[in-house]
């Protein structure tokens, strides 16, 4: 008898939703047509690629359609708002970032430095949350852009992005945003939160892999990176991914209208979880800022244990689970999230993300308590401490 | 099935969800350790030896998928080889008996690798 | 009684093949994990990406599936080749190029000439071929990279880039093509051709909008334009689109078995088309090289009628053709193409590109046929000459 | 349904498919002409008046799709009107009655109404 494996790591991403698929499956179908013929087959698919830009500046309050830009995905984003901001400009510039941005907004940063661009990487307190006096104090005159992550992908603490964004207002900076865990799981306007570029991703609300979208502000002048043809309003040529688009649009729809439910429904079962994993299990501890997370993230320190060990037998025993950022799989450092946090090496290493989302259930929840913790006691009796640990 | 240098195969994950040999031998002195400061790995093997064989190897992990598959392994293949032979026992055939290691893990094989060599070191000094 | 619309503008974009819908449906369905995950979702991702790396690598001859790194289509292909060469070494540098490339190499270029990068342009004769010749004395001591596409895309024409490929490779110059066009209509090999990089697009070849490739040849070095979580070799950060990836790689499969056969059906089909329609319409000229061309291809110079006007007449009457490019459809201009052919204004304002690919057949032929002649007639009587002109 | 400054709407297809009132009108003196340099279009207006009114207009167009239809919108607005009423016939009214044009295509409304002065000027010029 062997059961479905269960998923537990929605941040890394996310089950297409059948509605989604539908879309998508739409323009793979007859309604093949590239948007920018001006044939029916073209007229066709671009009918889709501009309802799918009202589903998505609806999402997050962007006032006009205009200001949403289909991109391949939350790296390609990120990789926009910086390179571009700090290309339209003269002079080299300065960018303020937090220590545990998405390796899109990090990797991008310390590649910028190369070419001289200077950046101030703020470290959050041990909670993963970022200062808002420290962004105040970072800001410098030739401060390009400030670009802080709505939420974050390994612990799920949000950051204060109302804040935020009205100090970046405030002193004449632009203000990024990578809202790609946040978008579909948080409520998001980006006038309240007088955001200027905001990024997201398709694969983490539940439609593909390789579509997302830049929102940028009205009278916002970024550089193009991928010039060419003139699609998207000349600022992100290359022929439009029509059917992923739609997707992405049908799932920014549905999110919008269900959002507020699921989070809740996912958030109480998250907690569910945890409060059972702390009790049945010793020794573990919570990564992150309870009373301020992402509804479906749980990021637990499981002391003693290895996480990638852990992680492997839950995998054999049918759980999909991880120890933190999916994105660099060839990375064996410890997760830099949870270092800039300032966490004790072996709450570090003995860290897993466990990440609810659309389909988890309760089931799945027992199913994975059953388990865990003969895991964790099995991985913890092959270090070294175990010798002199009590137990065994 | 297409190359894929980014995962574990399937003896790796068997070897990691349920490592070969695992603990400690009381009264032995030819005790091998190793860590990765990067990583932050720490390892630590015991033989026993039956004059100049191998007879009981176990070992202690705190590390990541790669170095535990690794350990493993070695606790089988040093069992019945002479001092000679465990020199033999490079990075290669580490990797080798396991089916292969991602390119970014194969240093484990060589951390393991040395842990041998550690113990060996350790048992001949103290003979 | 309305027919199915006939669509002849396979230039542009092309219908999905089932098989390629299937693979891609596969990964918006259960196995829809993210490649980098460990765990089991992970992996079963990985695979498919890596299976469709070793079909698109053997549709082109590459000597290693590692040579090819996915992108979001022939855009972003085309765009690094051109950015992320400039930037891997010190100094401006120079480019040779051609006037008829796509908007993806030509505008990027114009780009990069405002950042002080200089640019040769050669144009094409009569007949849209670039002369080798005229490479070879383009070629300066700081030229870093030459980039000339495999096929054009709204006449057809075939370059010579074998010869431009041994020219590169002895003057040590990188040789860049863009391949979107031909890949998987022409029979390409990378090493006999001595391309170093190569771009090419899944949606000119029955696969999904969005995704691509560039095919980096071992050895050669280019810096990344998108970075961050180090996938595809830390030489294309953000999660890899494994739906339409796995997609490409079933049309890489499909097109390297098949295109030999289905090349010659849909010459010979567009030989039979080009015919009749010289027969039955009076003052057409064929763009292009009739001998050296893209099997699908067919660029018509109808005299005294407009493009765009034609074809939206078509369009009411069920024809899906295009006057050249769709990749700007803001563009009012007339065809960069043709005019850099040097021909003449009427055959410029005249022209009309037919194209025919996969799922084309006889009776589409035909059914154009019935028609193309009317509409000919009736939009060439809107025109001014009409009054002076034999017929009415 | 979603907002599309890119594509023709169905009024526009319609009159480039079957453009209204082409040809010419033998012996009239109100003829106005256009030409748009950048795209190589070609525009004729003939108005034929009865007394002070516009009887019969005819166009010919060798331009692009956007010129086509706001010479055949301009050939239905023009009957019965007036040469005053003739110059309230602004872009705004052109594009209007074709229910809008791309955005890069609104320069095409902007020659059109060009065209119809340039008749009436010539037509003034000869009374
Ligand atoms: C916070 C954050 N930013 C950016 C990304 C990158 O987005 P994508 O996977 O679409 O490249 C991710 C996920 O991988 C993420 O979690
Ligand atoms: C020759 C050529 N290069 C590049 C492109 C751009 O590729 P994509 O549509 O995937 O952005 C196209 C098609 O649009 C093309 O025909």
């Amino acid at each position: 008898m062997t059961r479905d494996p269960v998923y537990m790591d929605h941040n890394a991403s996310t089950p297409v939703r059948p509605e989604v698929a539908e879309a998508i499956n739409r323009h793979l179908g007859p309604a093949f047509g590239n948007p920018n013929s001006i044939h029916r087959f073209g007229r066709q698919a671009r009918a889709a690629v501009e309802e799918a830009r009202e589903h998505a500046a609806s999402l997050i309050g962007a006032a006009s359609p205009e200001e949403i830009i289909f991109t391949s995905g939350g790296t390609e984003s990120d990789n926009w708002a910086l390179r571009g901001a700090i290309s339209a400009v003269e002079g080299r510039g300065h960018i303020v970032t937090s220590a545990i941005e998405h390796p899109a907004v990090l990797d991008t940063c310390q590649l910028l430095e190369k070419s001289g661009v200077e950046v101030t990487y703020i470290n959050p307190d041990q909670k993963g949350l970022v200062s808002v006096g420290e962004v105040a104090a970072a800001i410098r005159p030739d401060t390009r852009i400030v670009s802080i992550m709505w939420a974050n992908n390994e612990v799920g603490t949000v950051q204060p992005i109302e804040k935020i964004g009205a100090l970046c207002r405030e002193r004449g900076v632009l203000f990024h945003t990578d809202a790609v865990q946040a978008a579909g799981k948080l409520s998001i306007d980006v006038n309240s939160a007088r955001v200027d570029l905001l990024s997201a991703s398709g694969h983490k609300i539940n439609a593909a892999k390789g579509v997302g979208f830049l929102y940028i502000r009205n009278g916002v002048h970024i550089d193009p990176i991928i010039t060419g043809g003139g699609q998207e309003r000349n600022l992100r040529s290359g022929t439009e991914n029509v059917p992923s688009i739609a997707g992405l649009g049908e799932a920014c729809r549905i999110a919008k209208k269900e959002q507020p439910f699921e989070s809740r429904e996912i958030a109480s079962l998250r907690d569910k979880m945890e409060n059972e994993i702390c009790e049945r299990i010793p020794d573990v501890v919570i990564n992150g800022d309870p009373g301020n997370r992402l509804p479906g993230t749980s990021n637990l320190g499981f002391l003693g244990a290895e996480g990638e060990t852990l992680l492997i037998r839950l995998d054999l025993e049918g759980f999909a689970v991880s120890t933190g950022s999916a994105c660099s799989s060839g990375s064996t450092e410890p997760s830099h999230v949870l270092l800039a946090m300032g966490l004790p090496k072996n709450a570090v290493q003995g860290s897993l993300r466990i990440s609810l989302g659309w389909g988890s259930t309760e089931d799945d929840v027992n199913r994975l308590l059953e388990v865990l913790p003969k895991a964790v006691e099995r991985v913890r009796s092959i270090a070294p401490r175990a010798r002199t640990a009590s137990g065994s | 099935m297409a190359t894929d240098d980014y995962h574990y195969n399937e003896t790796v994950l068997a070897h990691i969800a349920d490592p070969h040999n695992t603990g400690f031998i009381e009264d032995t002195d030819c005790i091998g350790t190793g860590t990765n400061p990067a990583c932050g790995d720490e390892v630590t093997l015991y033989l026993e030896f039956d004059g100049n064989i191998v007879a009981d190897a176990k070992m202690e992990v705190l590390g990541c998928g790669a170095i535990t598959a690794a350990m493993s392994a070695v606790t089988d293949l040093v069992r019945g080889k002479t001092v000679d032979e465990l020199l033999e026992v490079t990075p290669e055939v580490i990797t080798g008996s396991l089916g292969g290691l991602p390119k970014h893990k194969r240093h484990c094989a060589r951390l393991a690798q040395r842990v041998i060599q550690s113990a060996v070191k350790n048992r001949s000094s103290n003979q």
